[in-house]
């Protein structure tokens, strides 16, 4: 493998680290779904990297299904953002506050 | 004897058990039709009476280890076994209750509001301290120890007075606490017996073989005495009491004082004790002090009340601190004696209670300051409640003095100065009785005495309660010898285990 | 060379998300985030995962992000708050927060005794054994997945369906 | 994968093709009774299956057990979705919704919950949670008249994705670690002193982050009521009971095959489940809606399984297993009271509109006191066994303080549903009238109350069952 | 004869009181009052044909077991001696003769039955402590008679006072009771029997510490009942009932079964000779004390508890002085004369219309019928201790036993006898001149006497008279007859020189005719009453009743508040309601975690992740702080 396994995994975890700070500082639906892709991308780093450090293939296959299942859920939650939008006309996400305790 | 021989198999104490809880069902289903509920209450309550009267009678003469046994498997998985034995101390807690599940069905006849669920709440909760008195696996008794509770908890918080839900929810909670704590003991002792001998069983029998260090003793002693301590209830523990049966209605009243808080103490002696009986010699001194301290301190805080449920509650607790000074006295005679004050106490701080519902039924008031002059509007009603006041503060003759005179004797023999203030509560017993009677019987009509247009005296369903309730006051308090026979031998068992 | 590469890759792609996440214009953070995944791509492709690298580029990049972008077009959505909503006192918790979460992450990996190890050399997966794999042993997870799929469609569907009178009522 | 492995899966390609059929029917046919039929049929023929035909193998592809632990739970998630089908018909009709869709999406849902608590591997366990989180993210916002609806599905959303991330990451680091998805095998992050252990511990903890979303722990636990709130009751009744009973169902299968492991989470875990029951059950005792109360409720419950978890003992599991399942009939039939005083619009949710309730509707009244008191853990109700059964082996393996707290927990727990209680049988004042109920729900009603009773009564039954489970 | 058949004399009051309690009201008025009356006169009867089972060791009669647990074993039984003999005959004859007369005083009352109902029931439990024969039902009768005084002396309970003052009377003496019971106690633990024969013959070989202990215990509880220092202030009290109650229970009968109960232990409590002294002391205060508060008295009634208190008084001096006889012979006569006062006060107070105030009474002698000035002054004369009646010669063989008592105290004592002899003549005329010389100054109609309450007068009359004879000294050529027939019960024997005898006679008789010299010149006419501070604080019998509420009773409610308010409300309930508030508290805290919004929800992901990170490196240092 071309570069310590160790180095990869913290390439890895600081995407991560990145999409959850994301997520985090970020307001807008859209821009938190934006932080999920990139942790999910951190992801997929780490399960190619695994797989090359394990020589198999099992970790690319699941990268795969992990695309797949990402679009999945970016179509549904899209929508549903647009759903929100219409009914709200916002789309910051702490403006949906009306149930709490 | 010809009976039994001829039906040596047949399962007795769960006839005992399950006949109210049928009842219950019935009365369930026919909840729409109040007077068939009634008839249907009565018969069942009569017939759970018969059953032990009948079992008194074949058992009188009282044996050492069990009368009856009955066991099988319940729950195999956890060794939990649904095993029901009866001794001569049960058999008195199981007389008791049946009595005074009579008796509070007829005080229920007057109940008009959802009269069926009413009773069938009061027949589970029959069924459930029949349970307690019976069980001999601490599962199954844990298990009738809260069904018990639940019943009474909707008694006080449906058909209650004026502050109910709190009184119900202060009860209920306070309760359970105790027993949660009971439920880790069970438990972990439990597994100290499994891990000893392999043989995992909740069954009383296999769990006095348990071989415990000091520490163990202690800790498991404290889980079961919080339950009991509360129960009982044990001063400082005893704040839910007033509350509850002041809150309660008339039958929620009887059977709190009378059976409920009898479980306690009845915890005491036939779990707490024998399981842990190096702690329990430690803890005898100390409780023995806190029963005096009850004694005193309820006795005095009932000198205070004005309202009569409250005064007779904390008249509860005096009493109940004689009957833990005569258990903490540890003498043969100071059991009986502790053992027939319970059954005297129920009897007549039960009567109490009912002529109490039966004054407010009348004058609508609780209220010392408000009643007043009762003897000259109803005579009768006066009488009885003069009898059961003089038979609660102890008067030779009437049933409680038999207990009393009994812990105090046996008392006396080990603890003279304990006996001594015992003696002294007498005193003060008498000083809050008479305060009430004066209240109640005395003096010029008070205003709710004069205000309630023309107080009737009492009707038949009221004589037909009280009547047997003043004989049997009489007869214990003359010949309580019937009952103490079946008593000596278990009482001498448990005497023996303390090392 | 390679390596070096790796490491260069690494840092743009890094460097891309950085701004991606800091930008207050979200078209610019889908730009700046699709060049990141480009990286991404070619990372996995040095990683001996070209089919990936590809799909990465595909799905990711052309199918996901430009759903993405479209959306943000859609509602023409123009930077209506500041970084992080209102001022410092506001982002910096947060801020410090995941920083300090970074920091843990690193500890952990500076435990890590085998942190230098490079397994043996290249390894490179053909697309004809990623076949074999995705379609033999994983077939039933592509099923699930593909079910997966049509129900995301479904409900998409559903939900972003327009409003009928009462319903907005 | 072969054609041997197909037979194993027939009930969930049963479901799954029902669901298909369903949602193709949905399209031409609009009445939803007919639909609800079919879907009830789809989900007892896959009970049905599950439990009579045995699989010939006992892993399917390496994703899947299909051991008799797996096919318990099959039938029971299989009978869960009829039932919530059940509770759901009235809703969809008053509501106006698709009800082929609907349908397709709770068989669907049903689906990933078998395969979540069959999962074999760290793929199968992914697939099948996010299936099960993807129908959900639906279902919650399905009812579009209900404003709160489509707030309650950005709430379970935003975390839900959030969570898709950790545990992904969580399951790749895993990977990295050990090189492989395997289930006992993964789990060797944890055990072994590999060079990566300090990336496998990582793993996990985002793992159980995730996980601790789904069962809703603390301090995970935030989005529940609000979801719980603004969702379609019959929709919050299977995301109560089904999500979280799978996912624990699944931790489960992963300690029966895998043995003690987390020596070093244990810990942790322990004082996340401590802090768990003890704040579920504070903020439930200030809660004015029966929903949100349930929420709470439902947090110090998963407090409690963690704590049967924790002791990683045979005993323990097969406790929480008999949890699990006892809290998902309370729970299933506490919602369903709820669904049958729902009305054209809206539900019966503040507490104070539950005022003498009791008293008006007596059956159901008792029947919801009797499952809250269940929840509490009454003895004579399943509740008790499954609380004494945790606490024993909780006792059993040691953790004390644990049970402790659990106790403290129960106890404040009792308050909350007492309060209840209180306010539906010990009011003044009667409620106003309130609909009655259609068939179908008193039908799940009645179901769940004669369970509780029954396992309360004879838990045997059940106990002796769940010890042919376990391998 | 069965000797079970002795449970007949106090059965029978019993049955006739039952019935009377249950059915009495149903009853025409004549069956009731005849039932109450026969059942006492029956027992009367009954007891002079069982008067043989009396004499040598007396008999012993068991009806069946009380209580029995271990060793205990406590029956039913009655022991029917010399000592219980006399003193049964003057209970039911004297009750009959009250019995008689109360049915004419209770003429127009309307609630005859409870009266008679209780007053039979009174006459059982007398008897049952006369003829107990073993402590436990002594105590029975003990309690039974506080009861049934209670019942009597607020017979008239609307008036709140009334029942107030049995009140009192039942708390009071059970006060004396609670000592008495732990000397019931002590014996038994001590004796292992509560057999009164037992305990007599145990009592031997105590040691003497504990004797005297159970002396004072035993001293004190018959205080109580006897109205003795320091228990005493009831009595006066108890005169708010009705006047044949007072004459029966508060005169004749239950105020001696202190002296009763001492003389049943006698053998016990003799053999301390601190606790005689002690006992002395007690009766001889008791006699000074209530001696000077019946100079002071106004009410008629008050005078003759006071004196009362007074004589029984003496009573006790004699038990103390080792005289049984002489007690005994006190008691009876006293029980006579007593009696024939108070009814005859009874009648006196019907003709002065209702009016119990001596000042407002006066000329009495002119009024009524002249019977009545006759019979009321008999009883004087035998209170006062004039020469020749009953009273002179039992006072008198008390002085004497004290004054022969070898132990010097006993001197003193004998001192404050004679004073308060001197002071019981002075009263006691002062009592006659103020009601029958001088004018009426009453308004009150004078009531017409009904023949049913004057004709039992005469009979007690005689017995007060002539009384004397029962226990003749043999100065005068008696035989001392009560002396001999009690025999070894009868303590000491008082062996004095004739000479001494004589000196103690002149001078009881020069005191007599002194007490009558003042009476006569300062009660002659009438004078209006001072309110000297003196007067005052006699009248109020030295305040001892003020000095109780603020000594007992203040500090008594004060703990009873600290206990219901203080510690119940708010120390325990405040606790729980403290425990309460903080749940709702933290709940409500912890609520404000779930803001509603989105981020706080991711944010504490990552306050999770972090938690989680955090602890993993914790686990990782240690171990590599390990290994």
């Amino acid at each position: 493998m071309i570069v310590p396994f160790g180095h990869l995994l913290m390439f890895a975890a600081s995407l991560f680290v990145l999409g959850l700070c994301c997520t985090l500082l970020r307001r807008e639906i859209i821009m938190i779904l934006i932080g999920v892709e990139i942790m999910l991308n951190a992801a997929a780093l780490t399960l190619v990297g695994g797989a090359a450090y394990w020589q198999q293939s099992d970790g690319q296959v699941f990268v795969i299904l992990l695309m797949a299942i990402t679009a999945a859920e970016v179509a549904v939650a899209l929508a549903l953002v647009v759903y929100l939008k219409q009914r709200k006309g916002t789309l910051v996400a702490d403006a949906f506050d009306r149930m709490s305790g | 004897m010809t009976l039994t021989t001829a039906l040596p198999s047949f399962p007795w104490l769960s006839l005992l058990i399950f006949l109210p809880l049928a009842g219950a069902l019935l009365c369930l289903l026919h909840h729409r039709q109040a007077t068939e509920c009634r008839w249907l209450a009565l018969g069942t309550t009569l017939a759970t009476f018969t059953v032990t009267v009948w079992l008194f009678c074949i058992h009188g003469e009282g044996a050492a280890g069990w009368l009856r046994y009955e066991e099988a498997t319940w729950v195999g998985a956890y060794g939990i076994r649904y095993s029901l034995a009866l001794d001569g101390i049960a058999l008195l807690m199981v007389l008791l209750t049946a009595l005074l599940q009579v008796v509070g069905v007829l005080l229920a006849w007057s109940v008009q509001r959802q009269t069926g669920l009413f009773l069938a709440l009061l027949l589970t909760m029959e069924s459930g301290l029949l349970g307690i008195f019976l069980a001999h696996d601490l599962v199954l008794f844990y298990l009738f120890w809260e069904i018990a509770l639940i019943p009474m908890f909707f008694l006080i918080g449906v058909w209650g007075h004026e502050r109910r839900r709190q009184a119900a929810l202060k009860f209920f909670l306070y309760t359970l606490a105790g027993s949660l704590c009971m439920l880790v003991a069970i438990i972990a002792l439990y597994l100290i017996h499994g891990e000893q001998t392999g043989h995992y069983s909740f069954l009383l029998s296999d769990l006095l073989q348990t071989r415990l260090t000091t520490a163990q003793e202690f800790w498991l002693f404290a889980g079961f005495l919080a339950a009991f301590a509360i129960k009982s209830p044990i001063v400082p523990l005893h704040t839910w009491l007033p509350d509850a049966l002041t809150e309660a209605p008339a039958v929620g009243s009887v059977d709190l004082t009378g059976l409920l808080i009898k479980t306690g103490i009845y915890g005491l002696l036939r779990f707490a004790f024998p399981l842990f009986p190096v702690a329990t010699a430690t803890f005898l001194p100390i409780l023995g002090v806190l029963a005096l301290i009850g004694l005193f301190h309820a006795a005095w805080s009932a000198f205070r009340q004005d309202d009569i449920k409250r005064l007779l509650a904390y008249s509860s607790i005096s009493h109940l601190g004689l009957v833990l000074l005569g258990l903490a006295a540890w003498t043969l005679t100071a059991w009986q004696g502790s053992l027939l004050l319970m059954v005297t106490h129920g009897i007549t701080t039960g009567a109490l209670f009912a002529l109490v519902s039966m004054i407010r039924q009348r004058t609508g008031s609780r209220d010392l300051r408000q009643l007043g002059g009762l003897w000259s509007q109803a005579p009768c009603l006066s009488a009885f409640f003069l009898l059961f006041a003089l038979a609660s503060l102890g008067l030779p003759g009437l049933a409680n003095f038999a207990g009393e005179i009994l812990v105090l004797l046996g008392t006396f023999a080990t603890h003279p100065f304990w006996a001594a203030f015992g003696m002294l509560g007498v005193v003060f017993a008498a000083a809050y009785m008479l305060r009430l009677v004066q209240g109640v019987l005395w003096g010029e009509p008070g205003p709710a005495t004069a205000g309630a247009a023309a107080i009737a005296d009492l009707d038949a369903r009221e004589w037909l309660i009280l009547v047997p309730l003043a004989l049997i006051t009489l007869w214990l308090g003359l010949y309580p010898a019937p009952l103490l026979r079946p008593l000596e031998q278990p009482v001498l068992a448990l005497l023996g285990g303390l090392p | 060379m390679a390596t070096a590469l790796f490491y260069i890759l690494g840092f743009t792609l890094l460097a891309a998300t950085l701004l991606c996440i800091t930008r207050r214009n979200p078209v610019h953070a889908v730009i700046y985030l699709v060049a990141g995944f480009f990286a991404l791509a070619l990372m996995f492709y040095l990683l001996g995962a070209p089919l990936v690298a590809a799909w990465q580029v595909i799905v990711y990049a052309g199918a996901i992000m430009v759903l993405f972008l479209f959306i943000i077009m859609m509602f023409g959505l123009t930077p209506q708050e500041s970084l992080a909503g209102t001022g410092v006192q506001r982002w910096l918790p947060l801020a410090l927060l995941s920083a300090s979460i970074l920091f843990c992450t690193l500890l952990l990996i500076a435990q890590d005794p085998a942190a230098t190890t490079t397994g043996d050399a290249t390894f490179y997966l053909a697309p004809r054994d990623f076949g074999t794999a995705l379609f033999g042993r994983y077939a039933l997870a592509v099923q699930v997945v593909s079910f997966q799929l049509l129900f995301a469609a479904v409900g998409a569907f559903y939900l972003g369906r327009r409003p009928d009178r009462e319903e907005s009522s | 994968m072969t054609w041997l492995d197909l037979l194993g899966l027939i009930p969930q390609l049963l479901l799954l093709v029902g669901a298909t059929t369903l949602l193709l029917a949905g399209a031409w046919y609009r009445e939803p009774q007919p639909l609800f039929a079919g879907g009830v049929l789809v989900a007892l023929l896959a009970a049905l299956a599950a439990g009579t035909c045995p699989p010939p193998t006992t892993e399917i592809a390496g994703l899947f057990h299909s051991t008799p632990y797996a096919r318990f739970f099959t039938i029971f998630w299989a009978l869960l979705a009829a039932c919530s089908l059940l509770l759901s018909l009235r809703f969809v009709t008053e509501q106006g919704l698709p009800a082929g869709e609907y349908i397709a999406l709770v068989l669907f849902a049903a689906t990933g919950m078998t395969l979540l608590s069959a999962a074999s591997s760290l793929v199968g366990l992914f697939l099948g949670l996010e299936a099960l989180t993807l129908a959900f993210y639906i279902l919650i916002a399905c009812n579009r008249r209900c404003p709160f609806s489509a707030e309650a599905g950005l709430k379970y959303l935003l975390p839900g994705a959030v969570a898709t991330g950790f545990l992904a990451f969580g399951i790749a680091l895993i990977y990295a670690t050990t090189g492989t998805f395997a289930l006992p095998d993964a789990l060797h992050g944890l055990q072994g002193e590999s060079g990566l252990r300090p990336w496998g511990l990582l793993g996990w903890g985002l793992f159980f982050c995730a996980v601790g979303f789904k069962i809703s722990l603390v301090p995970f636990h935030l989005w529940t009521p609000d979801v719980y709130q603004g969702a379609p009751a019959p929709v919050a009744g299977l995301l109560a009971t089904g999500s979280k009973g799978s996912v624990v169902a699944a931790l489960i299968g992963m300690l029966l095959v895998a043995g003690p492991l987390w020596h070093d989470l244990t810990g942790l875990l322990a004082t996340l489940a401590a802090v768990t029951m003890l704040t579920g059950a504070f903020t439930a005792l200030v809660q004015t809606n029966l929903k949100r109360l349930l929420a709470y409720s439902s947090v110090v419950h998963m407090g409690t399984l963690m704590v049967g978890l924790l002791t990683q003992t045979p005993a323990g599991l097969a406790a929480s297993i008999f949890y699990i399942v006892v809290y998902v009939i309370a729970s299933l039939g506490c919602f369903s009271v709820i669904v049958s005083f729902a009305g054209p619009n809206g539900e019966l949710q503040e507490l104070e509109n539950w005022r003498g309730l009791g008293r008006r509707y007596p059956v159901r009244g008792t029947v919801l006191a009797l499952l809250l008191l269940s929840l509490a853990g009454l003895p004579a109700t399943a509740g008790f066994m499954a609380k004494f059964a945790v606490f024993h082996a909780a006792l059993q393996a040691g953790l004390l303080g644990l049970t402790l707290i659990g106790l403290c927990a129960a106890l404040v727990s009792f308050a909350f549903y007492l309060r209840v209680i209180m306010l539906l049988f010990m009011a003044d004042e009667s409620s106003a009238s309130q609909p009655a109920g259609s068939v179908h729900e008193h039908a799940v009603l009645a179901v769940c109350a004669s369970a509780v009773v029954l396992f309360g009564l004879f838990p045997g039954i059940l106990f002796d069952l769940i010890q042919r489970l376990l391998p | 004869m069965n000797e079970t058949l002795l449970f007949l004399i106090p059965l029978l009051p019993l049955c006739c009181a039952l019935l009377n309690m249950l059915v009495g009201m149903r009853l025409p008025r004549l069956f009731a009052e005849t039932v109450a009356v026969s059942g006492v006169a029956t027992a009367f009867v009954l007891t002079l044909l069982f008067w043989d089972y009396a004499s040598g060791a007396g008999t012993r009669a068991t009806l069946f077991t009380w209580l029995a647990s271990g060793d205990l074993e406590i029956a039913f039984a009655l022991h029917f001696d010399r000592l219980a003999a006399p003193m049964t005959l003057m209970v039911t004859g004297v009750a009959t003769l009250i019995h008689l007369y109360a049915v004419g005083y209770m003429h127009g009352e309307q609630d005859y039955a409870r009266f008679f109902g209780l007053l039979n029931l009174f006459v059982f439990a007398m008897l049952t402590i006369i003829l107990a024969d073993n402590l436990l039902v002594l105590f029975l009768g003990w309690e039974g008679v506080g009861l049934c005084s209670y019942g009597l002396i607020g017979f008239w309970y609307r008036k709140l006072d009334n029942a107030r003052a049995g009140t009192k009377a039942f708390l009071v003496t059970r006060v004396g009771d609670v000592f008495l019971g732990i000397a019931l106690l002590w014996l038994f633990a001590l004796t292992g029997s509560l057999s009164i024969g037992v305990i007599n013959a145990a009592a031997a070989d105590l040691a003497p510490a504990v004797l005297l202990g159970l002396t004072l215990l035993l001293l004190l509880g018959a205080c109580g009942k006897s109205a003795q220092l320091p228990l005493m202030t009831w009595l006066a009290d108890a005169m708010a009932g009705p006047t044949p109650v007072s004459a029966l229970i508060h005169a004749a009968t239950m105020v001696t079964a202190g002296v009763y109960l001492l003389c049943r232990l006698f053998p016990l409590v003799s053999l301390s000779a601190a606790g005689m002294a002690v006992i002395t002391a007690v009766g001889a205060l008791t006699a000074l004390y209530a001696a000077t508060c019946a100079l002071a008295q106004r009410e008629i009634k008050r005078v003759l508890a006071y004196s009362t208190m007074s004589q029984v008084g003496f009573m006790f001096m004699a038990v103390g002085a080792g005289s049984v006889a002489g007690a005994m012979f006190h008691l009876l006569t006293h029980a006579f004369f007593k009696a024939l006062l108070f009814m005859a006060a009874g009648c006196v107070i019907h003709l002065a219309g209702e009016e119990n105030d001596l000042f407002r009474m006066g000329g009495l002698y002119r009024r009524g019928p002249v019977e009545l000035f006759w019979i009321f002054l008999i009883g004087a004369v035998c209170l006062a201790g004039v020469p020749l009646t009953s009273g002179f010669f039992s006072k008198d063989a008390i002085l004497l036993a004290v004054f022969t008592h070898p132990d010097p105290v006993y001197r003193l004592f004998w001192g404050i006898g004679v004073l308060t002899a001197l002071l019981t003549a002075l009263y006691t005329f002062r009592l006659v001149y103020l009601i029958f010389a001088g004018e009426p100054r009453g308004q009150g109609a004078p009531h017409p006497v009904s023949l049913a309450m004057r004709w039992p007068l005469w009979p007690l009359a005689g017995l007060a008279l002539l009384g004397g004879g029962l226990n003749l000294p043999a100065l005068v050529g008696g035989g001392e007859r009560l002396h001999h027939w009690l025999g070894d019960l009868g303590g000491r024997t008082i062996a004095a020189a004739h000479s001494t005898e004589l000196r103690l006679i002149a001078l009881a008789t020069a005191l007599v005719l002194a007490g009558w010299a003042i009476a006569h010149w300062r009660y002659r006419r009438f004078a209006p009453p001072t309110e000297a501070a003196l007067v005052q604080f006699l009248l109020h019998g030295w305040q001892a009743d003020r000095l109780v509420d603020r000594l007992l009773v203040r500090p008594f409610t004060a703990t009873a508040h600290f206990c219901s308010t203080g510690c119940d409300r708010g120390l325990f309930d405040g606790t729980l309601a403290g425990l309460a508030s903080l749940a709702q508290r933290t709940g409500a805290l912890l609520r404000r975690l779930a803001t509603g919004r989105v981020s706080t929800s991711l944010s504490a992901f990552a306050w999770g992740l972090l938690v989680i990170a955090g602890w993993l490196l914790l686990q990782l240092a240690s171990r590599g702080g390990h290994g």
